[in-house]
């Protein structure tokens, strides 16, 4: 492979991780928090369809992003409210979320734009572009870096920096603040979080609109960045991915991006291994595909070792009873 | 404020779902009402769709047939501590199976066919179960991440064995070759004429066979009795001497299995050949089913039923009323499992005040 | 209901300085508190000097733990008034309750296990949104709290890997840091060897003298005589008596828990020991952390003898006895039972165990020895459900199963009577009685006891003392283990020492002294041999 | 009776196939102002139950349109023999169904040719949605019309998936576009359904060329959008419409549409009316005639599952 492609891998491969990194840091904040979350999914596509809609009415971008952070938000709110103030199981309110918002974005598509669900392609303005980073051009003929940050490092929409940025973010605020601290604790024993003068329920809360927030970008990334438009189920299992992502990297921030990351680079390898020939024969183009998922299973059964969760996550916290 | 006494159990378990299922159809009323159409026409078009004939209750039961097993599957590993998401795959991949025996008996009649279709189901739907359970019981792999790879690696290698091994030259359709017509099981459809026309077929008594087994499984076997303890307390299991990891192994083995007779349903009692994708999520719904029916047979049979019916009805609904889309269903289903199942609480506090203030009343007055 | 007042005309020796107006630190009245059917608190009143160390003493399931958890904002009681220093208040949570000064340790240490014991402290008390001063703070005030009480403990040690002594330390610590002027502890001394619990005894007398107020619960009279002022007894969710405790004795405050006469002492006659039932030849054994927690150690056990093994928590007792009944690992080394090698490796070891005639009761019934969540008759089958007695082939007969499991409860007096109660609701001895009937009806050859009576009210411990004995009596093999010196010195006929992994030194009961074991124990005595 | 359409997975909005019959039908009724009805799968085993109620509900005709209505409508037709049914992309010996067929090689052959003449890098891209027999059969024909005017040229060939999300997912579909992109190619033809957008979109930010199918999609990104493979499956829902209700005018049998047909095709529209030259239209003309003429046969990949030379 030559730097071209090479660097054409990596740069897929950061695209393709930024949504996954997003909807995983979203999880590591709930399920720190005990509240486990497979309704990552359908936060996202609410979010698509609600940053896409709103970007092509309005014709702001920004427009966009808020109304898909707002719905996220908003989505969360509601999963918070089954599995927290309710003490639903966390299990059922995911798959409900995730339902619902299958279910409601194409079926409110179909209602407002009469294109299946689809919202209209995105124009100019309507979707965030590529950000050119300070001297990106002026490095460009530096060889080796110049490529690596003109074309690996510069050049992506904002929401990828969002993303990496809010790797070290999460990883202070988990490890460094009070508000961490209280976090990790409620999803570690929630009775001693109680006990110690700190409201569970609210900690909780928090917790879950931050999830709420990470897949609102996560979800505007889909279709008003990485895509021109809102199209159904458009997030394809990507919540999935990310949830197997938080497992694989143990719940914790730095290992959540290179999980994320590999995950990424399977994907561009994939889409860049379809046609190969070994030993002369060209290999099934699904055997491609499979591949990051048989490589996750081999890793994961090679070097992983035991993911042990948060101990509180998955049970709703009630004092008696 | 005294203590509030637990509901009766009646109210658990008749009441309060019915309230909330309720809750579920006015949220998606207004919703239709929202959009101009009348949800009380909607309401009676998904009523009728699911139970208007004996045509719509043939579907209903032909849809409740598949969640039956995707839910056992769910809810048997649920048991022992093992949440698998693998069912779609499991069900999925049992198709190959099923349609080789199919295939290579079908000039034989159907009841012959039929069991060694069962075990072929299950046998390859239940590997695609032990795989991940063997992971997680020798390599600690999280059973989660590897169904969910297993769902993926499964419709991939299903496609390629469909379009390049299994589809007969000159077609077009990715599909298998068909099952002769004398090899075909019948539908139920021929033998009770209520039923004509509807794909409802003998793989639904196989499916309530499945939960009466799975009840004693669960509660009457000293297995069921394993299983359980290590679904509450791996530590205790181990104290007691039984293997955890055997124990994860079978489970996951017959979780699979029980998900793999989707296929039988699908590929031999419905479309006679192998077509792709025919599972069509019955492996996600059967994690609503399980949840709703609180891992219980019986819960699941009338959880099952419910999905099957709102399918059904939901189905029949866009032939009514054709502005509102096959989503809406989607909406609804979402809105029974949001209401019935995640906040089954939203009422329970009322209703305690209720049956304690009852009584309490009562008494003063008297 | 009898008053908790206590009139004492004498001034107390230590006034508070500026004591406000009233000489109670917290005063409750009719406390009431149900949970669904339970009645677990009836029209409790309770006054605490300001000062003072109170012990509350009551059975298991007395409603101890339920009126300080409403004292600290925990619960909410149903009706009642909750008075600190004269002031009537509404303690609607722990928060309020820190604020007001109140601190407690619970029976069930609230601390987080993955955290450091730094950041376990600081938890909830962080004085800024960044951690970092807070932590900077609190590791200054643990060096002088641990210079002011000698409560000494390395702030960044994780919670999982201390031993249970620490975590306590770590308890008190929270509170401390956190400027409790009353202290409520919940059975602090459960799980604590005498040393330990005597050093926090002394923490306490210096909380006293420095003005502090003191609730302790526990099931030990031998405590309540040597720290309390005043002492109240509970029974069945009621209060029945406060007395001062230099006014009473141990056999009048057991008399008021139980409602009869209790026998304080272990009755035994002489052993007459057998042949080598178990033997255990050059254990190694490690932890889930693949540290080596037992480092060759040999004994062996003969009917119609109890072979005691005494230590401080940590020393490798537990994955001794994990090991020997199968449900750990070994490394090397062998275990026979009656002259025949046991083959244990794998994770069904404990079942080979069983069936060869070993039957184990674990140190932590709710972790290991019980399915809290099953019905007790399923708990009183649990490890034996493949038996012949519990039906045919694949299939479990429930009747004979229940039927089995309700003779046992009358056999051991276990309460309630039914069977078919959820187990998390027995109370913590009725839980160890279930798991003691289960293991001692199966008339095995070997019973290795670990920790029998932690945590369970004097009248349990008697009968399962006696239960021991009996089993003894009858030719068995019996290896005890356990932190409570005294409970090893009255069982055991012969004490082995474990230090470190290894078998430090054998004593007699008879004529070993509690210093000489002490000794023993902390890696100091004699290497003891035969 | 009214006439009764019935969608194929991917729905009747997915702006391609579907899209296109749905098209026919609303011509039709703008035409006629008469009134039909429709239904979209939910899913894969539905074909029998959704064919059964339009027939017992009495429509007539019933038309479907996908690759995989062969063996439902086989058992249903027979059931309703005075009902007549009319498939697109599948072929049903049944007296009472009419099969309609569409050369897609030969169409797809056209823009091949397209792409070759208009790239330079030599090298051009082709996105599926899944790796099923129809779409080798665009992509063989594709490939044959390309390397017709450049025996050397470079052609890659891309797949998005293989679940049902393969059809709907324009990231994949544009993440495929931009590695054939990054890998020297500058022009792609997408017959990928919903996912197709995604490639449009990546080579319309790309400054690259793409190729819309089924529908005419080439005012999507003016200027981007070379052409589209254009199938004319909206004439034959118009048509079928409008003759197979009526016996005397209904045709049973097997009606292949081709490029004598005006069955397939490319587009010309202003939308791309800059990027075909004359030269290049002359040249497909040119292919066009030879293919109506026999003169260049066009290997179809369906008829033995190959596709030789490629
Ligand atoms: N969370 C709860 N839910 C239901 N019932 C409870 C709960 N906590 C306590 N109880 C009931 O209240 C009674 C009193 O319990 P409590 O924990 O106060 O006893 P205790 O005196 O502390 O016992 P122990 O000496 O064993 O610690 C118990 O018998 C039990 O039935
Ligand atoms: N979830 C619950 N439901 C009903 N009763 C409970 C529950 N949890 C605890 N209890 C009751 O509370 C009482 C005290 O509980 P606790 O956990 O303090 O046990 P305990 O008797 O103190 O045991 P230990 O010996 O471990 O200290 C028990 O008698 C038990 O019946
Ligand atoms: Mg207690
Ligand atoms: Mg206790």
């Amino acid at each position: 492979m030559d730097m071209v492609v090479i660097l054409s891998t990596l740069d897929a491969t950061i695209r393709l991780s930024t949504p996954l990194l997003l909807a995983c840091l979203a999880g590591m904040y709930s399920e720190r928090a005990g509240v486990f979350d497979i309704g990552l999914e359908g936060k996202m596509l609410m979010a698509a369809f609600a940053a896409a809609a709103t970007a092509s009415v309005t014709g702001s971008v920004w427009a966009g992003l808020a109304a898909g952070l707002g719905i996220s938000l908003m989505t969360a709110l509601l999963q918070g409210a089954a599995a927290i103030t309710l003490k639903g199981n966390q299990l059922i309110a995911g798959t409900a979320i995730n339902m619902l918002a299958v279910g409601l974005t194409t079926f409110l598509g179909i209602q407002w734009f009469a294109q299946g669900g689809r919202t209209p392609q995105l124009k100019e303005g309507e979707r965030f572009t590529e950000v050119k980073l300070p001297f990106a051009d002026e490095l460009a003929n530096v060889p080796v870096v110049g490529p690596i940050y003109s074309d690996l490092i510069s050049g992506h929409n904002i929401l990828v920096y969002i993303a990496f940025l809010a790797v070290p973010v999460t990883w202070f605020v988990l490890f460094r603040t009070r508000f961490g601290l209280r976090l990790r604790a409620v999803g570690e024993n929630p009775k001693a979080v109680d006990t110690a003068g700190i409201s569970v329920i609210a900690m909780r809360y928090q917790a879950v609109l931050i999830t709420g927030l990470l897949c609102g970008f996560a979800g505007a990334f889909f279709s008003i960045a990485q895509g021109s438009g809102f199209g159904n189920n458009m997030t394809a299992g990507k919540g999935f991915i990310a949830l197997a992502a938080l497992i694989f990297a143990k719940w914790k921030p730095v290992p959540a991006m290179f999980t994320c990351l590999l995950f990424g680079f399977l994907d561009a390898l994939q889409i860049r291994l379809q046609g190969v020939e070994v030993g002369g024969v060209q290999v099934p183009v699904q055997a491609i595909q499979a591949l990051p998922y048989v490589l996750t299973v081999i890793l994961l059964a090679g070097f992983i070792g035991k993911a042990v969760g948060p101990k509180a996550g998955g049970v709703a916290y009630s004092k008696e009873r | 404020m005294s203590a509030l006494k637990p509901l009766p159990r009646w109210a658990d378990i008749i009441l309060l779902p019915l309230i909330n299922l309720t809750l579920a159809f006015i949220v998606a009323g207004l919703v239709v009402f929202a959009i101009g159409q009348n949800p009380l026409a909607a309401l009676d078009a998904i009523i009728t769709g699911a139970f208007g004939s004996g045509y719509n209750i043939g579907y209903t039961l032909y849809y409740s047939t598949n969640f039956i097993f995707t839910g056992l599957a769910v809810a048997v590993a649920a048991h022992a501590g093992l949440f698998n998401i693998g069912g779609n795959g499991q069900a999925y991949i049992a198709g190959l199976g099923v349609i080789l025996v199919a295939l290579a008996m079908q000039s034989l009649p159907w009841w012959l066919t039929f069991p060694v279709a069962i075990l072929a189901g299950a046998a390859v739907g239940g590997f695609w179960g032990f795989v991940p359970g063997y992971l997680q019981a020798k390599r600690g792999s999280h059973v989660v991440i590897t169904t969910i790879m297993f769902n993926f690696i499964a419709s991939a290698i299903m496609i390629y064995v469909v379009v390049n091994l299994l589809k007969p030259p000159g077609i077009l359709a990715p599909e298998s070759a068909s099952i002769a017509v004398e090899g075909r099981m019948p539908k139920l459809g021929t033998f009770i004429p209520w039923f004509k026309n509807t794909d409802v077929n003998f793989t639904l008594i196989l499916a309530l066979i499945c939960l009466v087994g799975a009840y004693f499984l669960i509660w009457h076997t000293r297995f069921g009795f394993a299983m359980r303890a290590l679904g509450q307390n791996p530590t205790a299991t181990r104290y007691a001497g039984m293997s955890n990891s055997r124990i994860t192994m079978i489970v996951m083995t017959m979780s699979g299995a029980l998900a793999g007779m989707v296929a039988v349903n699908q590929v031999f009692g419905v479309q006679y050949r192998l077509v792709l994708d025919y599972v069509a999520d019955a492996g996600f719904v059967g994690i609503a089913v399980a949840l709703m029916g609180r891992n219980h047979p019986l819960g699941i049979l009338l959880a099952a039923l419910l999905f099957g019916a709102l399918y059904q009805g939901g189905n029949e609904l866009q032939y009514v009323i054709p502005g509102l889309s096959k989503e809406m269903v989607v909406v609804i289903q979402a809105l029974v499992i949001l209401f019935t199942g995640a906040m089954e609480g939203l009422f329970r506090p009322a209703l305690q005040r209720l049956f304690s203030g009852g009584p309490a009343a009562a008494r003063s007055g008297g | 209901m009898v008053s908790a007042v206590v009139s004492t005309g004498e001034a107390q020796a230590q006034r508070p300085l500026g004591a406000a107006a009233s000489d109670l630190a917290i005063e409750l009245v009719k406390i009431n508190k149900r949970f669904g059917p339970v009645h677990a608190n009836k029209d409790i009143d309770l006054k605490v000097r300001r000062g003072t160390v109170h012990g509350i003493v009551g059975e298991n399931g007395a409603g101890k733990s339920t009126l300080m958890s409403i004292l600290y904002g925990f619960y909410t009681a149903d009706s009642g008034e909750i008075r600190v220093n004269g002031r009537a208040e509404a303690i609607t949570d722990s928060r309020y309750a820190l604020k007001l000064g109140i601190g407690m340790v619970h029976q069930h240490f609230m601390l987080v296990d993955n955290f450091s014991i730094l950041e376990n402290v600081v938890l909830g008390a962080e004085d800024s949104a960044l951690l970092g001063k807070s932590l900077t703070r609190a590791r200054a005030e643990l060096t002088r709290l641990a210079r002011e009480y000698r409560l000494e403990v390395d702030p960044d040690a994780i919670i999982e890997d201390v031993s249970v002594g620490t975590q306590q330390r770590v308890e008190i610590l929270k509170a401390l840091y956190r400027g409790a002027d009353v202290l409520i502890l919940d059975e602090p001394t459960g799980v604590l060897t005498p040393a330990e619990a005597d050093d926090l005894f002394r923490v306490l007398n210096v909380l006293r003298d420095q003005g502090k107020t003191i609730i302790l619960i526990t099931h030990k009279l031998r405590e309540i005589m040597a720290v309390t002022d005043y002492v109240s007894v509970m029974r069945q969710g009621q209060m029945v008596e406060t007395l001062k405790t230099s006014e009473t004795s141990p056999e009048q405050l057991a008399e008021l828990m139980v409602g009869r006469r209790v026998l304080l002492r272990v009755d035994k006659g002489a052993a007459h020991p057998g042949d080598t039932f178990l033997s255990v030849e050059d254990l190694v054994v490690k932890d889930d952390l693949g540290v080596t927690r037992v480092k060759g150690v040999s004994f062996s056990v003969r009917a119609g003898e109890i072979v005691g093994i005494a230590g401080v928590a940590g020393n490798g007792q537990s994955e001794l006895l994990e090991s020997v009944s199968g449900m750990r690992d070994q490394s090397a080394g062998t275990v026979k039972l009656k002259g025949v090698p046991l083959s244990l490796e794998g994770d069904d070891g404990a079942h080979r165990a069983r069936k060869a005639g070993l039957a184990h009761v674990p140190e932590d019934r709710q972790r290991m020895g019980l399915i809290t969540s099953f019905e007790e008759w399923e708990n009183a089958m649990l490890g034996y459900e493949d038996d012949k007695a519990y039906g045919k082939g694949l299939l479990l007969d429930i009747n004979a199963a229940r039927a089995e499991a309700r003779e046992r409860i009358a056999k051991f007096d276990i309460r309630p009577t039914n069977e078919r109660l959820k187990t998390a609701n027995f109370s913590g001895g009725n839980q160890q009685k279930i798991v003691l009937a289960r293991e001692m009806e199966r008339n095995p050859d070997v019973l290795i006891v670990g920790q029998p009576t932690r945590g369970v009210d004097i009248g349990a411990i008697e009968f399962i003392h006696n239960q021991i004995i009996k089993m003894r009596d009858a030719g068995k093999a019996i290896l005890l283990v356990s932190v409570e010196l005294d409970e090893i010195r009255s069982l055991s006929d012969r004490i082995l020492v474990m230090f470190d992994g290894q078998i430090v030194g054998e004593a007699d009961p008879a004529t070993a002294t509690e210093q000489e074991l002490g000794l023993m124990m902390a890696g100091i005595g004699k290497e003891a041999g035969k | 009776a009214d006439p009764a359409i019935i969608y194929d997975l991917g729905g009747k909005f997915d702006k391609s196939f579907n899209e296109a019959a749905y098209n026919g039908a609303e011509a039709w009724k703008k035409e006629t102002g008469g009134n039909y009805i429709d239904v979209e799968l939910q899913n894969d085993a539905q074909r029998e139950q959704a064919l059964r109620r339009f027939a017992s509900q009495g429509a007539n005709p019933i038309v479907m349109a996908g690759f995989s209505w062969g063996t439902a409508l086989n058992t249903v037709a027979a059931e309703f023999p005075d009902i007549n049914f009319v498939v697109i992309d599948a072929v049903v010996e049944q007296p009472n169904v009419q099969s309609i067929v569409f050369d897609e090689h030969t169409g797809s052959f056209l823009v091949g040719a397209i792409a070759a003449l208009k790239s330079t890098t030599g090298t051009v891209g082709f996105v599926g949605g899944m790796d099923v027999p129809i779409i080798h059969k665009f992509y063989c024909g594709y490939a044959q019309g390309a390397k017709a005017v450049k025996a050397d040229i470079k052609l890659i060939e891309n797949y998005t998936g293989t679940t049902p999300a393969a059809w709907n997912d324009p990231v994949t579909a544009g993440e495929l576009a931009k590695a054939q992109f990054d890998a020297g190619a500058d022009v792609s033809f997408a017959a990928a359904g919903g996912s197709g957008l995604g490639v449009l979109q990546a080579a319309a930010d790309a400054g690259k060329f793409s190729i819309g199918v089924d529908s005419n999609q080439n005012y999507l990104h003016p200027g981007s959008v070379l052409t589209s493979m254009l199938k004319r499956v909206d004439v034959a829902v118009s048509t079928a419409f409008k003759e197979a209700g009526d016996d005397a005018t209904f045709k049973p049998g097997v009606n292949v549409l081709g490029l004598a047909q005006d069955g397939v095709g490319y587009a010309l529209d202003d939308n791309n009316a800059a990027l075909i030259t004359d030269d290049i239209k002359a040249k497909v003309e040119e292919f066009k005639a030879k293919i109506i003429s026999g003169e260049i046969k066009v290997h179809d990949y369906t008829a033995d599952n190959s596709c030789p030379g490629i």
